[in-house]
């Protein structure tokens, strides 16, 4: 397929990044600097400075499906030594809300992961950590990760075996749906 | 100094060690903490994947709480800082910002209450000639690697420190007696969450971290994250695993202080790390035996 | 009675695609005043100026008015155009409906074509108040001065010279030679650098009609082109130049140690010294700063002197104070050059705190055989020979974030340069050069970057570096080979950093001293980016060399002899034309109140008594007198002037106001 | 006043379009406006550029006569302090034009309509602002109808201009 026929099918994926990143794109020179100080550089399927240039081309779907976006830390060493000023941190953060928004998720346990961190905090507005693990493990299907911690966790007193319940539950949970659908209805635009 | 604390999540679970030596360090140092009452997570790696309100959302609503008493935030967890901050700085940059968060959590917050990160109090703040002032237990002839991790100092606009050679820790340690060795790794990323739901990865990023610190012949790396903690102190086990032996003490600033002002390890949690902090305790005292002995010899001499 | 030809020019498609000319020609025909209105695709074209001096003779125009580019484009051109048919040059105007109009709002052209009709009907109201002016002369001072001693300074001063005029090279330093007396060998030869300059400079302190101010600064200048008055402060050197021999024996004992710039602080030298043993004039200054003598007079001690006790020709004068004296030139010429930048504000690359992180200057004095280490390339930190060198390019160049934003065009070849220089000193050392991009546009340049990689054996990987840090002994060097989409890490013993160039850290107030613009890096604007690119905007005022925008030293040369030629046109004339555009005072009006004599930047205004009979009687009065050659028409005194009397030839108060006037009529 | 007429004010406000006289210095002001076009950085069309040699030639008399005559906003500009072509010019236009602030406010005129602003040869992007920004200013405050309408009414032009030239006196005074 050539080039502007991919653009082509790319348009409208193409002006909703532009519309939820709010990041200028174009500025980015193609340096590199972001790929070389990446703590996760190694492992990325596409090095982040050709995450960069795919959005720069328009071909949003072919960086939204990577593993790339997903395994970014969110360390931010990109965007602060960018000589660009191009906040790439945050075109990966878009990239995996987009991602997720038009199911064509990658990392399917790192997304479950966030999954369960969120209905946890739904429930009761702090972290449980057995119930993470527990929760996680479900849903990946890795039913025995990390839970030889848990012997270890309760031998050096770490963790709360029973959850944090708020008082004031219903203030938070109505705060967090409020949030999610304003991020629904705008896209998450910034 | 009074402030509003926000221990977050972690402090009360795998980093619960932060959260006791914190406590006790801040009263022997006169820093009154009161903890916000009914706080909720702020939302740590995962909100913001998820959407941009609702990871200002979270934080928010804790800062509203302090903002009410009229008091700024003492955070040690580094994420909880960062994520805290975030929503500081954008109500205050932005009206039409404070409205939509106004709007979600249902209390005002105009953003003066502040963020503040709990290493940069006691360094900032209150001073590392305070802090030096109450030292009992010089930890001299202990070398210590600092480690910032990311969220202390980055993006550069949250930051709290120096975004590439962060000096806090460095100088609370100094003040402390311990020796402050150099290296490439002060703000480099352990791993993150990734250590849970991509271990292999995740394992990697911490490694390299590890190796370093051996490398560079340090005694213990001390952080003020407690996701950093856990991934450095946790995961040597799981890095043993695939042939990699590591035993590298990891402390929190807070333990720190504690242990150079004299208090029980117990008291400070130091005695639930995964990795046993006895060696550094054993040298500690070597060294104090050593300079009692030579202090005598040459009372001798004389 | 007003006759006014309005010509309005497409320029191409430039003006034309989006302002309607012919409806702006049109609509400006019944205009009061306007004779004739037309509009034509080239109006700056031959054929365009032919037209404009048809229509002055068909028409009996006796003004002006041509609207199209920025006067400051092509004023002088249609001047040149209408005196030709006969008009008097100065009944003239123009309107900028390029760059001020269609270039501005581009796709809105119904807007843009009213604004082109505004525009030319300020100019036409004005054109009809312009009244005959005629220019003046002033004597011009045959002597120029060149401030700066580096080789664009030096070639720019043996060329005035060699013409047979008289120039002054005002050096702020010891001693002429700039940067390039501490750079070791020039790309794309690879000869010695000494060996081509020191032979210039030797010129240049014999030269006839050549003297040399070392060790001074500008102070300020006045007066105007032909007959500028430059005050230069010459700084205590504390050795008697005319008595001192050069011997050198005052520098054997000095026990007052500092850090010697020359060598990038890479070694110390003695307090009195002098830059380098080639330095001319080769005649030490004492540098008090760390001198002990003047140190321990600030504690009120007196000691040392161990100069003044050694020197066989009694040279030693600590008693010397700085001096100013005033001296005429009929030009100047700026070749204040370029300083390196400084890379110490990159965390990631140590904050400069790494020893064996040195920048491009630093490995010159390296690897030059008069340097601090015989020409020897090692390690700064442990004086061993790096097996390992990384060099890292654009560092502080096309960095908008946190450095500048050009490109500083010589750091690809002074990298390469440096390469290849490791690899014939040290054939086992390996070396590494991170890269954007090679810019090489040169004669022989891009030759001479591939044999870098071809025959010397220099690895080229493309990408930023991300990270250095110290590693033990070596320092790790985190990049990224973005062709291989992989991440590089290598250990070095060494890294070069190719830093940028910044224009000298006193540019700007060099400037504001000397009156000409400057960019928002610093860097000296020529009067024209393509045409005018040793010229300034201030008439008499020329630039040469690195001060305009980073240069090598075949480009600084040769802007250097572009200056000295614009330079000798301007000394071989005997009288220069002066503008009219200056003010005069109306006598009848003028109550001779003096306020607009110490507002005058010049100098210009002076109260004189006249004689006026009054009622059948003589009675005398004062009233403002504008010297008419000094006055350089900025209008200050046109505005203090409390009775109107002082006003601005070519900028008159009915000029300004008829052009205010035409702009509010569209409103009302 | 007819129902009619207010409409037609009405509309007018609606589709307002302001008409700003900039008077820019030669040197910095009037080439940083060049290089906003050599550089292709747009703007509304909203601005007329009066050419003068230096901001100190502005005659603080021209900026009223401006206003007096309709114009719905007025931009002096020059050099930045320090690096005027003719040393010193513009701290003169500095301090004249604090002291006509003052005076404006005192007719009754929105000090949003007139500014100072340095921008300096090599600011095109600035220029480029400062006018868009000026301009946005000034259509949401309206068409100036201030001195037009009073002056209809009540004053005359000549109390206008003396008192004008009283105030080049004070400021004579204080330059």
């Amino acid at each position: 397929m050539t080039l502007n026929e991919r653009q082509q099918q790319n348009e409208a994926l193409r002006s909703e990044f532009l519309r939820r990143s709010g990041v200028d794109v174009s500025k980015c020179y193609q340096c590199g600097k972001c790929s070389a100080g990446c703590p996760v550089g190694d492992h990325m399927d596409i090095p982040t400075n050709k995450i960069m240039r795919l959005v720069q081309m328009g071909l949003i779907d072919e960086a939204m499906q990577s593993s790339a976006i997903w395994l970014c830390a969110s360390c931010v060493t990109c965007t602060t030594r960018c000589p660009k000023g191009v906040d790439v941190a945050h075109v990966m953060e878009t990239l995996r809300q987009m991602a997720k928004d038009h199911n064509c998720v990658a990392e399917k346990n790192i997304d479950k992961f966030h999954t369960v961190w969120m209905n946890i905090l739904h429930k009761m507005g702090r972290m449980y950590e057995p119930g993470l693990i527990v929760g996680r493990n479900m849903v990946t299907g890795n039913i025995f990760q990390d839970t030889s911690f848990g012997v270890p966790y309760l031998a050096h007193r770490k963790l709360k075996l029973m959850p944090y319940k708020s008082n004031n539950i219903d203030e938070i949970k109505r705060m967090i749906e409020k949030a999610e659908a304003m991020d629904r209805e705008e896209g998450g635009a910034r | 100094m009074d402030y509003a604390y926000f221990p977050g999540c972690s402090l009360e679970s795998t980093g619960i060690e932060f959260h006791m030596s914190a406590k006790a360090v801040t009263k022997a140092l006169g820093i009154n903490l009161i903890e916000i009452p009914d706080w909720n997570c702020c939302g740590a790696s995962s909100a913001h994947t998820r959407g941009h309100w609702i990871s200002l959302a979270l934080p928010a609503r804790n800062m509203a709480i302090a903002e009410a008493a009229k008091l700024d935030v003492a955070i040690p967890c580094a994420a909880c800082y960062a994520r805290s901050k975030q929503v500081e700085v954008e109500v205050s940059q932005s009206a039409e910002t404070r409205a939509k968060i106004e709007e979600i959590i249902g209390r005002p917050y105009k953003g003066e209450s502040k963020a503040r990160n709990l290493t940069d109090i006691l360094y900032r703040d209150l001073g590392v000639d305070k802090i030096a002032a109450k030292v009992v237990r010089p930890l001299d002839g202990l070398n210590v690697l600092t480690y910032y991790g990311c969220l202390m100092t980055r993006p550069p606009e949250l930051a709290c420190d120096d975004v590439e050679d962060p000096v806090s820790l460095d100088e609370i340690m100094k003040a402390l007696g311990a020796n402050v060795l150099q290296w490439g790794f002060k703000t480099e990323c352990c791993g993150g969450s990734l250590t849970a739901c991509r271990p292999k990865v995740g394992l990697d990023m911490t490694q390299k971290i590890l190796d370093a610190a051996i490398k560079a012949g340090a005694d213990c790396i001390v952080t003020a994250c407690p996701m950093c903690h856990s991934n450095l102190d946790m995961r040597q086990a799981q890095l043993a695993k695939h042939d990699h032996n590591y035993h590298m003490p990891v402390f929190f600033i807070t333990e720190m202080i504690g242990l150079a002002l004299g208090m029980k390890q117990k008291d400070l949690g130091v005695d639930r790390h995964f990795i046993a902090t006895e060696e550094v305790m054993c040298k500690l005292e070597e060294y104090e035996q050593e300079q009692i002995q030579k202090m005598m010899n040459e009372g001798g001499e004389a | 009675m007003e006759r006014v030809g309005v010509f309005i020019c497409h320029c191409g498609s430039n003006i034309g695609a989006v302002v309607d000319c012919a409806r702006v020609a049109e609509s400006v025909k019944d205009y009061p005043g306007v004779a004739f209105s037309t509009d034509y695709k080239y109006m700056c074209s031959e054929p365009g100026q032919e037209m404009i001096q048809n229509a002055i003779r068909e028409h009996n125009l006796n003004r002006v008015v041509v609207a199209s580019c920025s006067p400051r484009m092509h004023e002088k051109t249609f001047r040149a155009c209408v005196a030709k048919a006969g008009l008097n040059e100065y009944m003239f105007e123009m309107a900028n409906i390029r760059e001020h109009c269609s270039w501005v709002h581009a796709g809105r052209n119904e807007e843009a074509t009213e604004k082109a009709i505004d525009l030319v009907k300020m100019a036409i109201s004005k054109v009809c108040n312009n009244e005959v002016l005629m220019k003046g002369h002033a004597p011009v001072t045959k002597r120029a001065l060149v401030v700066g001693g580096g080789i664009a300074g030096i070639q720019c001063a043996l060329d005035i010279a060699n013409n047979g005029y008289q120039v002054d090279i005002l050096e702020r330093t010891p001693s002429i030679g700039g940067k390039m007396s501490q750079i070791d060998k020039t790309f794309p030869t690879i000869d010695c650098s000494a060996c081509i300059l020191t032979p210039k400079m030797v010129e240049a302190s014999s030269h006839p009609n050549i003297k040399l101010i070392t060790f001074a600064e500008l102070e300020k200048v006045d007066g105007y082109v032909g007959n500028f008055e430059v005050t230069i402060r010459s700084k205590a050197r504390s050795v008697d130049m005319s008595k001192c021999t050069g011997c050198g024996t005052c520098m054997t004992k000095c026990p007052g140690k500092a850090d010697d710039e020359f060598n990038m602080n890479l070694r110390k030298r003695t307090a009195i010294y002098t830059p380098f043993p080639q330095a001319i004039p080769n005649k030490p200054v004492i540098d008090r700063e760390s001198c002990l003598k003047f140190k321990s007079r600030k504690e009120g001690k007196d000691v040392c002197g161990v100069c003044a006790k050694l020197c066989p020709a009694g040279a030693i004068d600590y008693e010397q104070q700085d001096e100013l004296f005033t001296e005429r030139y009929g030009a100047i010429v700026m070749a204040t050059g370029y300083e390196q930048f400084d890379h110490s504000i990159y965390g990631e690359y140590g904050y400069g705190k790494y020893p064996d992180v040195i920048s491009g200057l630093h490995f010159e004095r390296l690897v030059n055989a008069s340097g601090p280490t015989q020409g020897h390339i090692v390690r700064p930190s442990d004086h061993k020979e790096p097996k390992t060198v990384v060099m890292v390019k654009c560092v502080g160049s096309r960095d908008p974030e946190h450095g500048k934003s050009y490109c500083s065009r010589t750091c690809c070849m002074y990298t390469a340069k440096q390469a290849t220089m490791i690899r014939d000193h040290c054939p086992d050392t390996k070396v590494y050069v991170f890269y954007m991009d090679v810019r090489t546009p040169g004669k022989l340049y891009d030759e001479f970057y591939n044999r870098t990689r071809e025959e010397y054996g220099v690895e080229y990987i493309r990408g930023r570096v991300s990270k250095i840090y110290q590693d033990g002994e070596t320092l790790r060097v985190k990049g990224e080979d973005t062709l291989l989409g992989r991440q590089i890490e290598i250990d070095a013993d060494m890294v070069i950093l190719a830093n940028a160039m910044i224009p000298n850290p006193d540019s700007e107030r060099m400037a504001q001293i000397v009156g000409i613009g400057y960019d928002k890096d610093g860097w000296f604007t020529e009067s024209h980016p393509k045409l005018g690119p040793v010229e300034t905007h201030t008439a008499g005022v020329f630039l040469a060399g690195a001060c305009q925008g980073p240069k090598d030293i075949p480009d600084s040369v040769a802007q250097a002899g572009a200056a000295a030629v614009k330079v000798c046109a301007l000394l071989s004339k005997d009288q220069l034309e002066t503008e009219p555009t200056v003010s005069k005072v109306d006598n009848k009006l003028c109550s001779g109140c003096g306020l607009c004599v110490p507002v005058c930047p010049y100098k210009a205004i002076s109260l004189e008594t006249i004689q006026e009979r009054v009622a059948g009687k003589t009675i005398e009065r004062q009233v403002a007198n504008i010297n008419g050659s000094l006055c350089q028409g900025c209008g200050a005194c046109t505005v203090t002037c409390r009775s109107g009397a002082a006003n601005l030839k070519h900028f008159t108060n009915a000029q300004i106001l008829a052009e205010v006037d035409a702009l509010c009529q569209t409103i009302l | 006043m007819s129902d009619n007429s207010v409409k037609t004010a009405n509309d007018v406000a609606e589709n307002f379009e302001p008409k700003i006289l900039v008077f820019a210095c030669n040197w910095c002001t009037y080439a940083g406006a060049d290089l906003a076009g050599t550089s292709r950085l747009q703007y509304p069309p909203n601005v007329r550029i009066l050419r003068v040699p230096c901001s100190c030639r502005v005659n603080p008399q021209f900026v009223i006569r401006a206003f007096q005559r309709g114009i719905d906003g007025v931009l002096v500009a020059g050099c930045h302090p320090g690096d005027c072509h003719y040393t010193t010019g513009n701290y003169y236009t500095r301090r004249r034009f604090l002291l006509i602030n003052r005076m404006m406010e005192y007719m009754g005129i929105d000090p949003k309509r007139f500014h100072t602003r340095w921008i300096s040869g090599a600011e095109g992007p600035k220029f480029q602002q400062v006018v868009t920004e000026m301009i946005e200013e000034v259509r949401a405050i309206g068409p100036n109808r201030k001195l037009r309408d009073d002056m209809k009414v009540t004053v005359n032009t000549d109390d206008i201009v003396a008192s004008v030239e009283a105030d080049t006196k004070v400021v004579a005074d204080n330059v």
